[in-house]
């Protein structure tokens, strides 16, 4: 990392290929928000044309961000606690690469939705564990030394809880309704563990649908998930999370989505979704005009008739 | 245990739709419950359409109370921030079903066994955790949901090698091996009330803490049951049939899932003008039929 | 607590007498929420009327909860982080408790505010404690047992961390800015620790400024801190913080509030000031009525300049 | 260490004035400051019209980036929410701190000592922690901040009695015992790095941990200053004399603390009608100096 420190920027807008250039590096762990909706997509297009490596994926529930980079090889580890593709279907390249370590095997270790929104909320928190009722008496914690499960401190009797510890990515990426050029970051609906996931990281992307004024930020202050001091990078986005929806901006695009499951079931069939819709594009602009701005356009006008 | 189905049962539904109205009626007024997607999420609404309107549905994504004009595709669609009491985050939705205001939530697998344990990371076959042969998505939510709600609704494929005697992995905790274990680790859930096969319903016997047969599908016979489970099931002494669907219940899922998303094979013939005219016809469908 | 479970009742609205009397107990933990401003002023008045005992005061920095129900004898002990009036002055009668045991002596258990907010939290999270590099080599640490500096089980050379315990109260009063009649709680500003308070405690009574539809609720979901789940009780109590602001609705009536420090300085003055405001008045409307309506718009309509 | 003080200095100022001004000095622009309330509070106010127009300011309440237009009356005041960047909550705010994102705290006390730590629990006299001669507030948020804000700045009146070798109580750490201590407990934050009191400016040995007399206020000597301190007071080399106030830093003071509420009488004087008229005035003049 270069001397600046980039949290301290007045103006934090650059372009996405600049923001994955400088924050994302071989070996790197990196974390990204979403829950279904609000995924990361664009950001990681934008990571296979640039082809870091050996990344460990630390993460909820992960799609694209895990199915791709797993299937492009640059994957070499996951903290996660599930990987597919929701209604849409299952993700292929991780049972490849568990099961027959095509492109190359992966360490996995896995944890539970909650419970690695607990090792984010320790990371955001600045402090090394958290306690947890859940994991206790099952395999999880049995395959994965980093869940332990102690005696509780406080009780007089016997008692266990179980502890995860906090997760601290090099580097996260958030893909959130609207930030200001400081990286003041607003979701407009739910935000998944994405306050956290920020804050336990030590750098902060944030890729939004729209850059707003500092005064938009204000008069809805209620609405900040993620402060300024947080953030390294701001990046406008539209659609960057297509074919997923945005809540309020667009609906979810699942004939695409079906359509992409279909194709990249097979390793030949992957390799020519990533040749057309990553290598294929030079930008993310690119992308849209492939999917067609009317297509896209369709599906924020329907979203909208939602809040009449 | 589940809610009486009050209405004229349907005489022209199919399984799908049975099992949407088994899983509804799982459901009491009042309650606060957990929901994924598919089937279980389907009954969630069914339920507040009929017998339990101010249920509080709360997804993963961290919305708590959502009233959506649409079919929820997931749980971080847009759908879910639709007239939610509140808009939150994943950490906080568990958190408050960890501290045990969750009355229900509702799961799924690829294998069960005869304790409620469910396995939804690998299926060894040959192989072992590292190596299985068949790689599942893995928890999710699930073994949170499984340890602290506190009752779970478990909906499975009904085949033998799925029902077994011992689960290759436990992702989510039922009663693990038996009576006490539950209590040993200090869950804030008591554990899962209800199987729903697309056979049967199985309940969990007080004592034993033993899946037991409480009713067959109508036109499945108990015998077919025991053949698709694999450890020596215990069959309820008054052995019931699932009661079907109201037509009410049937009317209703067919305005939910219009085009059988969950309920058929909908979601491979979906292009993207019948789902975009899915949502708008659903938007003033649902509208019209949630009170302001 | 009777059998039925008033958390899922689908219209909580009760009096403030009704709710203190049913929920507050002779020998309760009790919680309050607020932070300088949104302090619980009224329902301490009103249990000051009812008189319950022995309560313990579990708080970050209480105010009048922790002075008055101290004066009144009928606190037997606290956790808490910090209790005087802010800019107005000090606690006479917390000095008087432990210099003097006037009126008599109080058990004092502390903690920092940070460390107040987690074990809310963690009471909130219904784990047994929460880790924190507060407190370690400081004299809270060692006059209080309850902080425990132990080994960090995840950090393979010397590493030392703080627990801190949950805090569960029998009972949270909080007071917010909105809430319905199903007790879903709205403030239009900060919280404090309010969220975690009220999740952190077995009953929860909501007081408000104003009751409004479920619908008002959906409207901004975004500002929601505590669902219905949580909440026992929710009592519509306007100006329920005075003398201190309310965000968006009423500024703080310091001139006030330096009246009442001045004649609260002494045992004898503290008397009449509760004999005047708390046994005085009948209920909350009575001691509205005796600050005066006109004073009390004036402090409403001198804040909403601010949002012009 | 602090802000080169442009303009004309003032020649017409308080005591009160010149603490203000000596504590906006010690922030930099775009740095996060966690404020409290009074004298230093006002001084980050001060810093954020002068040289510091980018310092986020944060309190305790919960609020993040407060612009308002008027003068904090608490940590919790209506103002705090005014045009504020984000509106969350005291365990966030905190947790935002302990994370390390915080550059700068503000605290006061009863008793400091050579090593910064701050005492403002309890002064024991001829009793202990339990039966103290004078209870005070306790911590609030001062052992949080001491603990983790990169530095503080203290705040003191400078008495022998105040000023100790060791104070009774360690209610907010500043080096602890000297050297290496903080290290030993992995604290987020450095330390104080500065106490401004009502007679001089001291800071902190980098080797020793020590406090030293960095300046005096004008009109005080080095040896005044040594008569209020317990312990052997280093002094710098070349001590110097506190600047005094701008101009522009006087009349902003003039302009944020228009009654004197923080430095002068003006709190004892108040009253309703010129409290209600303080907050009119303010909204109207603040407003126009912010930029919209």
């Amino acid at each position: 990392m270069d001397g600046i420190d980039s949290k301290k920027l007045l103006d934090k807008r650059i372009s996405l290929k600049d923001a994955i250039a400088k924050f994302v590096f071989n070996g790197c762990s990196i974390a990204f928000s979403g829950m279904g909706g609000e995924q990361v997509v664009a950001p990681t297009y934008e990571i296979i044309r640039q082809g870091q490596k050996d990344l460990t994926l630390i993460g909820d529930s992960p799609c694209e961000p895990a199915d791709f980079l797993i299937g492009t090889g640059q994957i070499k580890r996951m903290e996660v606690a599930w990987a597919a593709f929701a209604v849409a279907g299952v993700s292929q390249n991780y049972r490849n690469a568990v099961e027959k370590g095509i492109p190359h095997e992966i360490e996995v270790c896995e944890f539970s939705n909650y419970t690695m929104g607990l090792r984010f909320l320790a990371g955001s928190l600045g402090i090394p564990f958290m306690a947890t009722k859940s994991l206790m008496g099952s395999s999880l914690e049995k395959y994965n030394d980093w869940i332990k499960v102690i005696d509780d401190p406080y009780k007089k009797k016997e008692g266990k809880i179980a502890l995860v510890p906090a997760a601290n990515p090099d580097v996260a990426i958030i893909h959130a309704n609207q930030a200001d050029k400081l990286g003041n970051t607003q979701f407009l609906g739910f935000s998944s563990n994405a306050e956290n996931i920020a804050r336990s990281a030590k750098r902060v992307i944030v890729t939004c649908e729209e850059i707003v004024s500092t005064n938009t930020i204000r008069k809805n202050s209620a609405l900040t998930a993620i402060p300024q001091y947080v953030v390294d990078a701001v990046v406008e986005l539209p659609y960057g999370s297509h074919p997923w929806n945005m809540p309020f901006t667009y609906a979810y695009d699942l004939p695409f989505h079906m359509e992409m499951i279909a194709q990249i079931e097979t390793v030949d069939g992957f390799k020519k979704w990533i040749d057309k819709w990553a290598y294929g594009c030079k930008d993310h602009a690119d992308y849209c005009e492939k999917v067609g701005w009317q297509r896209l356009h369709k599906l924020s006008s329907v979203e909208k008739q939602f809040y009449k | 245990m589940s809610t009486d189905c009050k209405g004229a049962p349907s005489t022209n539904y199919t399984l799908q739709e049975l099992l949407v109205a088994a899983a509804a009626r799982e459901i009491k007024d009042n309650e606060v419950v957990f929901v994924g997607v598919g089937i279980p999420c389907l009954g969630a609404f069914v339920a507040k359409f009929t017998h339990a309107p101010n249920v509080v549905l709360v997804v993963e994504s961290g919305c708590i109370g959502s009233m959506p004009y649409r079919l929820m595709l997931g749980i971080g669609d847009n759908a879910c921030n639709e007239n939610a009491i509140a808009a939150t985050s994943l950490w906080r939705a568990f958190s408050d079903q960890q501290r045990g205001y969750f009355d229900l939530g509702m799961l799924g697998g690829a294998q069960v066994d005869k304790y409620g344990n469910l396995n939804s990371t690998a299926i060894f076959g040959k192989g072992d955790y590292k190596h299985p042969v068949t790689r599942l998505p893995g928890s999710g939510g699930a073994n949170d949901i499984a340890s602290s709600a506190k009752r779970t609704l478990l909906m499975m494929n009904q085949q033998k090698r799925r029902f077994l005697d011992k689960v290759d992995y436990i992702t989510s905790p039922g009663y693990l091996d038996g009576p006490g274990a539950r209590e040993k680790y200090g869950y804030t859930g008591n554990g899962p009330s209800v199987i729903i096969s697309n056979m049967a319903i199985f309940r969990f016997d007080e004592m034993t803490k033993e899946a037991y047969l409480d009713s067959v599908h109508p036109g499945v016979t108990v015998d077919d049951v025991k053949k698709e489970v694999s450890w020596d099931l215990k069959v309820s002494p008054n052995v019931k049939v699932t009661p079907p669907p109201t037509e009410e219940e049937v009317e209703i899922i067919h305005i939910l899932d219009e085009k059988k998303i969950y309920t058929g094979k909908g979601l491979k013939e979906l292009t993207f003008e019948s789902y975009i005219g899915m949502l708008e016809k659903s938007y003033t469908t649902l509208k019209s039929m949630f009170p302001a």
